[in-house]
């Protein structure tokens, strides 16, 4: 019997996506045994032109970690989706945009001139910029060029699974690959590695009285670790967030930011935790609800963090 | 005077005040003065349009009052007017620019040739009302230094403070005016003619018709035994106090009604000097009425 | 010549006081500028924000949603949710880059045919001097 | 499977054809996916057009039907019907509204059409994703609440008691009977206003199918159409209603006289009192801000003599629940404050009165004996009367109040025949529409009393010349003359026009219906169902919807009545099935829901940590629906499927 081939691959990423591989530890070491793999730029010496010389197809599965933030990373897209029977997404970035898709609140000019321009510790008074082509006498150089809107990788290419998480925790990364081992593939399109039910079905604090009658930011208080942090007015995404991580930032005393995204039947995960929130708020007249909505600040930052790229809007008007 | 708040204000004094109706000016700036309402007199405020020439000139009108109010509008405070006609005017010009965009259009574009803006936020008040709700009974109390003891007054409103949008009191029958002069010490006598027509302009066209309507108001007055009449418009109170001898004349009557600004009744009341009230520049002498009621003469 | 833009503004109304007003309104023979389609929901309180979003993505220059008055709600108090929701909802929107003038809540009752018209008529009129949203070529400008 | 939809463009004759051009609407459907026949039709309400519905149902057998036409609230339940009847599950069905919001608001036929066309394109998107549903049953509690024992509530309540179905009736004040029982003569028969209300009032205290609850205020509604729940609050009377004979013996003991307020304080009552002297129920009340007792802790008068020890004055107010399935609304009208206007000097000037404080002077059995004098005890010798006092004026209210013209008149006619003063009637216009009232009025001209033509600007003391001494001087510019008139007066009476009561807003919100610009309580239909309102099962009747006159009251107490007797003969009604349900296995149980709902219809299992709806409580407004971070509640016939494609359709 032939061992399956699985390929990763990393790109507009922290890495931390990688890093969930590698935590698998000796059980990495066991799958080796079951599998093949036949990319992995971040862990393995693999040229591009290995992938390009494969038939299409050839790989069974490709873990594909990171958004779509430039020329390069769409390329590894469409190839990978062509070397490969089944793609997954794995991790919120490449599910949901992620943090990379934070972006997408500024223009591509802007972020140039936050990045090369105007950052106190930049020295650059010619003001360059980077460029996607230049010429050299040693003849033109490229390098990816940046997009102004960082994509989901369903937005670029067709994708089979989807893995939430950022990263995806252990446990479920292992439970991900046992299932693409057992040959038992869950429907096209399904998410895995996450519950069907939100965070607040794991998270273990009291939920008692469900008003928000102030809001308050991590650093402005110390919540009490056993409430429901919601009710002490931090903005937890749990509610609107899928479960399977175990519920691990509130064990933290911390608010669920909403790495692993919607659930199944949501269409956009900041509409709706706004929506819940805000039905929630403790406030009858329209100045006090107006000066709450305003205690929300980023709204996007808060309802976005991690899925600006996968929602209905997607980025900010420029 | 220990005063507890400052109350700062952008003002408007209108053309009369600065000519025929100077008293006016004196006694309001002393009064307002003395009741810790700061009034900021307009940087370059221009004619308010009111008069004849709104009722010629609509949009120019209303565009002079825009200019107004637009300077207004840089100092973010209330505007302040003493004249009903300007009251109306400005406040119409408010009123038309938010609920008529094509007019909001029009008067915008004219104001941006002089790098002007006007975005609606100014609210214009008149003094009477800036006095009674701002300051309130209390503090005007507090100063009175100088009984007036019992004054009879006729509060005499005009047509033009309450109509037409009844905004600071009953359009038909107001009463503010009554409330201020009760708690200066003075006594309202009942004048039903209250807001009934001064002759206005009609005394350059019409004076027969004129002269007749002033006569109705002193008769009123003196029926019900007022010793002065209080007036709040520089124009009522120019067709009461300058035409009541040719009233006389005219009637065969001797009406010798003195009329007061009712900032001049504050003040006599908090007890500043006449001069400086700038009541001896009256027609209708008004000195026994002083002598009789105030306790100090100054 | 320029065509003259004509906004594409979806209104969320309730069906017992937005809804009828906006049929008073039709029924009285009122003219507005017909740049408004209407969803017909039970309560101003069944707007989900998704909705509107899903409105600015799918092209619409505006979202109107209106309901009874406070205090008229014929659900008691469905349209205090929606309040609730849209103020964060606009504080939402504003930093997406959508002009406040593109998003309204406003409380028409079932006699209020001319208040719902004259909403449409400046909504419409403030949209027009905004221009197209065209959220859908916002998305997709890639370089 | 993928759906086959029909669409139907209706012309309505030219109400949509003439700026939407409606053929074109049709085809541009035909192109939109699943539909297979697209028509325009002129008139798809009528027979033939629904027909042609039915036959396409079941020749080219259509899944989906969208009808394009005018205001679901028009016809949504008829084509329901016809979709149903052709055996298609009526929710299947969608409507599109190019009437109402589309063709009737613009003149622009280009506009019109490219905006029929998008919300054509709405309607079958969404049609696609509709499911069928069931409408539960229920069955109609036959008990029927009231509420205002006014004339109009009289007539409903003794219609619905007649056929034998038990009524509660409920009035704030002591006695039923309303401002009928105040009035003299009523107009334009002149016959005594006593004389036909008195005996349906007895009526209405004896009847055994009617429980009449006076002193009292309805203080919540609940439920739904057939099965609602009354609070209401029985204010103490000190009297025990069951004991008290109506002898009379404690009123005329007590030692205390206040203003009457059924006499509009012209004259006294004692501080137990009946409102008047026929009042129904003839149990007193003890009014606790004057009696002796309750203020000074003495007196007790009243209980010393009261034969029958029915005086109570430790009785406490009771709260009762009942359970109806239907009610009708007739809580009435105020009369303007004529204060309000105060150029005419109401309150100020003593002899200016309203034509309410008159109706009292004039009847036999009021504060003068049916005298017309002046505050100093003499007759005038001339009356000015003022028509459309806070009516038809823009600083008060709009509308005309209907009544005044012919009541004026017949004020006319009383004090001239009092008096054989001179008088004055000032006008706008006359408005004489009923039945012998424009005879009424011709009666009027022939009785020597002088109409002018002309709105009154004042009402002043002030006099111009020694004839105007002493006098009310009416001012006004006659405008058939095109002069201003002033006209020297004894007696000023004020015509004062009908306004909602101030209560209204509660009641409204008590009872979840809606109110019309003017303030009165909105009907379903202005002309279709006058006396329906939004809410099913609750029906309005009288002057709380506008002013009327007594015929058109006991009309609509009478057709509120029907309306009611109907309902109950059905026996059961349907429930509308647009409410929420919860998917059990998509709920996280993050307890968002259950407080939103003002009905109580979530709660929570904290066994399986889910929230629970209960149906039956559930009137489907979608809060917790748009609330659900999960997704896992949808309404039933507006699911978030529904609405995204509808809404993604009109905005592309």
């Amino acid at each position: 019997m032939t061992k399956p081939k699985i390929a990763f691959n990393w790109a507009s990423s922290c890495g931390g996506c990688e890093i969930a591989i590698l935590e698998l530890g000796t059980k990495l070491v066991e799958l080796k045994d079951k599998i093949d793999i036949v990319f992995w730029p971040a862990a393995m010496d693999f040229k591009y032109s290995d992938l390009e010389a494969m038939p299409d197809k050839n790989i069974d599965v490709t873990f594909f970690n990171g958004a779509i933030q430039n020329s390069e990373n769409e390329h590894m897209a469409q190839l990978l989706r062509a070397k490969s029977k089944i793609l997954v997404a794995f991790g919120a970035c490449a599910y949901m945009g992620g943090i990379p898709a934070l972006a997408n609140t500024k223009s591509k000019q802007q972020i140039f001139n936050s990045s090369y321009k105007e950052t106190p510790t930049t020295d650059n008074p010619q003001g360059i910029v980077p460029q996607s082509k230049f010429q050299t006498p040693e003849g033109e150089l490229t390098i990816p060029e940046l997009y102004n809107t960082v994509k989901t990788l369903g937005q670029v290419v067709d994708v089979d699974y989807s893995v939430p998480g950022c990263p995806p925790v252990g446990p479920q990364v292992e439970k991900v690959v046992g299932t693409f081992l057992s040959g038992e593939l869950p429907p096209k399109g399904a998410v895995l590695g996450a519950s069907d039910k939100s965070l607040c079905h794991e998270c273990k604090l009291e939920k008692t009285d469900r008003k928000v009658a102030k809001l308050v930011r991590t650093y402005e208080t110390i919540p009490d670790p056993k409430k429901c942090l919601l009710e002490q007015g931090i903005v937890c995404m749990g509610p609107a967030t899928r479960g399977g991580c175990g519920a691990i930032c509130m064990d933290a005393n911390n608010p669920c930011k909403g790495c692993y995204g919607p659930l199944p039947n949501v269409v956009d995960q900041g509409a709706k935790m706004l929506s819940a929130l805000a039905s929630i708020l403790d406030a009858d007249d329209e100045e006090t609800i107006q000066k709450l909505a305003d205690g929300v600040v980023d709204p996007i930052g808060t309802f976005y963090r991690y899925g600006l790229a996968k929602s209905l809007l997607r980025r900010t008007k420029q | 005077m220990n005063l507890q708040t400052t109350m700062n204000f952008s003002y408007y004094p209108g053309c009369s005040l600065e000519g025929m109706n100077k008293a006016y000016d004196k006694s309001a700036r002393a009064v307002c003065d003395a009741l810790g309402i700061n009034l900021a007199e307009l940087n370059d405020w221009n004619c308010c349009g009111a008069s004849a020439y709104i009722s010629i000139r609509e949009l120019r009108a209303h565009l002079l009052s825009a200019r107004n109010l637009a300077i207004a509008e840089k100092e973010k405070k209330d505007l302040v007017v003493v004249c009903p006609s300007c009251l109306t005017t400005l406040t119409k010009t408010n009123h038309y620019m938010a609920e008529n965009p094509k007019l909001r259009q029009t008067i915008s574009k004219a104001l941006k040739e002089t790098e002007l803006q006007y975005w609606g936020s100014v609210k214009v008040r008149h003094l009477l009302e800036v006095i009674v709700n701002e300051v309130g009974q209390n503090e005007i109390k507090a100063r009175i230094k100088n009984s007036l003891k019992d004054l009879k007054v006729a509060p005499y409103y005009g047509c033009q403070l309450t109509r037409p949008f009844g905004e600071i009191d009953d359009k038909e029958f107001p009463t503010i005016l009554d409330t201020l002069l009760t708690w200066v010490g003075a006594k309202p006598v009942n004048f039903p003619v209250k807001t009934k027509c001064c002759g206005g302009m009609l005394m350059m066209t019409n004076e027969d018709v004129a002269l007749g309507l002033v006569r109705n108001l002193l008769e009123c007055a003196r029926e019900n035994g007022a010793e002065c009449i209080a007036t709040i418009c520089p124009l009522c109170h120019m067709n009461l106090e300058a035409y009541q001898d040719n009233v006389n004349k005219h009637f065969g009557t001797d009406y010798k009604i003195p009329i007061l600004y009712f900032t001049q009744i504050i003040g006599l009341a908090f007890g500043f000097s006449r001069k400086t009230l700038g009541i001896e520049e009256e027609l209708t002498p008004s000195k026994a009425l002083f002598e009789k009621h105030l306790e100090v003469i100054r | 010549m320029t065509e003259r833009f004509e906004p594409r503004i979806v209104g969320f109304l309730c069906k017992w006081c937005a809804y009828t007003g906006a049929d008073l309104a039709g029924t009285s023979r009122m003219k507005y500028p017909p740049n408004i389609n209407p969803i017909r929901v039970n309560c101003s309180g069944r707007v989900d924000p998704t909705l509107v979003l899903k409105a600015f993505a799918s092209g619409a220059d505006g979202v109107l949603i209106a309901g009874c008055h406070p205090g008229d709600c014929h659900y008691t108090n469905g349209n205090m949710k929606t309040i609730k929701r849209f103020k964060l909802l606009q504080h939402l929107l504003d930093e997406f880059g959508i002009e406040k003038e593109r998003v309204r809540l406003e409380w028409v009752s079932a006699s209020e045919g001319e208040r719902y018209a004259s909403v449409v008529r400046s909504m419409t009129e403030e949209i027009r001097n905004l221009g197209p949203l065209n959220w859908k070529r916002n998305m997709e400008v890639i370089a | 499977m993928t759906e086959k939809i029909g669409v139907y463009v209706c012309h309505c004759g030219t109400n949509i054809g003439r700026t939407v051009d409606c053929k074109s609407v049709a085809e541009y459907a035909r192109g939109l996916p699943n539909v297979v026949v697209a028509r325009d039709y002129q008139y798809t309400c009528s027979d033939p057009g629904q027909e042609m519905i039915k036959n396409d149902i079941r020749e080219l057998g259509l899944t989906r039907v969208v009808v394009a036409s005018c205001s679901p609230l028009m016809h949504e339940p008829t084509f329901r019907r016809t979709v149903a009847s052709a055996g298609l599950n009526p929710f299947l069905f969608q409507m599109a509204n190019i009437r109402e919001q589309c063709s009737w608001i613009t003149e622009d036929r280009g506009l019109g059409t490219e905006r029929a066309k998008e919300i054509v394109a709405g309607a079958v998107t969404r049609v696609n994703f509709n499911e069928p549903l069931e409408v539960k049953k229920v069955p109609v509690n036959p008990d029927v609440l009231i509420v205002g024992g006014g004339i109009t509530g009289i007539e409903s309540a003794l219609q619905i008691a007649d056929s034998g179905k038990k009524v509660w009736l409920v009035e704030k004040e002591p006695s039923i009977g309303g401002f009928m029982s105040r009035f003299d003569k009523t107009f334009p028969t002149l016959d005594c206003a006593a004389c036909i209300l008195t005996p349906k009032m007895v009526s209405v205290g004896q009847h055994q199918n009617i429980e009449l609850l006076t002193y009292s205020d309805v203080i919540g509604f609940e439920g739904y159409v057939g099965n609602f729940t009354a609070k209401i609050r029985r204010r103490a009377r000190y009297v025990d209603e069951e004991k008290c004979t109506g002898c009379g013996q404690c009123e005329q003991k007590c030692p205390l006289s206040v203003p009457s307020e059924f006499e509009c304080g012209l004259g006294k009552r004692k501080a137990i009192y009946r409102p008047f002297p026929q009042a129904v129920p003839g149990t007193p009340v003890i009014d606790k801000e004057h009696c002796l007792y309750f203020t000074k802790g003495v007196c007790k008068v009243c209980q010393k003599f009261c034969p029958r020890g029915a005086i109570d004055f430790e009785q406490k107010e009771k709260i009762m629940e009942i359970p109806v399935g239907t009610a009708i609304i007739a809580t009435g009208f105020d009369v303007f404050d004529a204060e309000r206007v105060k150029e005419y000097g109401y309150g100020r000037l003593p002899n200016v009165i309203t034509s309410l404080e008159f109706e009292r002077l004039t009847h036999a059995s009021g504060p003068t004996a049916g005298k017309i004098l002046l505050k100093n005890g003499k007759q005038p010798e001339s009356i000015a009367i003022i028509h459309c006092v806070g009516s038809r004026d823009v600083n008060y209210n709009e509308y005309c109040s209907r009544v005044c013209c012919m009541y004026s008149l017949k004020t006319a006619h009383l004090v001239h025949e009092k008096t054989e003063g001179k008088v004055y009637e000032f006008y706008i216009d006359m408005r004489a529409f009923g039945k012998g009232y424009e005879e009424f009025y011709k009666r009027l001209l022939e009785e020597d009393v002088t109409f002018i033509r002309g709105r009154v600007a004042e009402v002043t003391d002030v006099a111009q010349n020694p004839s105007e001494k002493g006098k009310l001087i009416v001012v006004a510019e006659d405008t058939l003359l095109g002069i201003v008139r002033r006209i020297p007066v004894d007696l000023v009476i004020l015509s004062v026009g009908l306004q909602p009561r101030k209560d209204a807003v509660d009641v409204a919100h008590i009872f979840s219906i809606s109110r019309s610009k003017d303030g009165f309580f909105l009907e379903k239909h202005p002309k279709l169902a006058p006396v329906s309102t939004a809410a099913d099962g609750i029906f309005i009747a009288g002057s709380c919807q506008g002013p009327k006159d007594i015929p058109d009251s006991v009309a609509q107490g009478g057709a509120a009545a029907a309306n009611v007797l109907s309902l109950i003969d059905r026996k059961e009604v349907e429930l509308e099935p647009t409410i929420a349900i919860i998917d059990e296995n998509a709920c996280s149980g993050c307890k968002i829901c259950p407080e939103l709902c003002p009905y109580h219809a979530i709660s929570f299992d904290e066994g399986k940590s889910i929230a629970v709806l209960t149906a039956a409580l559930c009137k489907g407004c979608g809060v917790c629906v748009a609330a659900c971070p999960s997704g896992a509640i949808e309404q039933q016939n507006f699911t978030n499927r529904q609405l995204l494609a509808e809404v993604e359709a009109v905005s592309s």
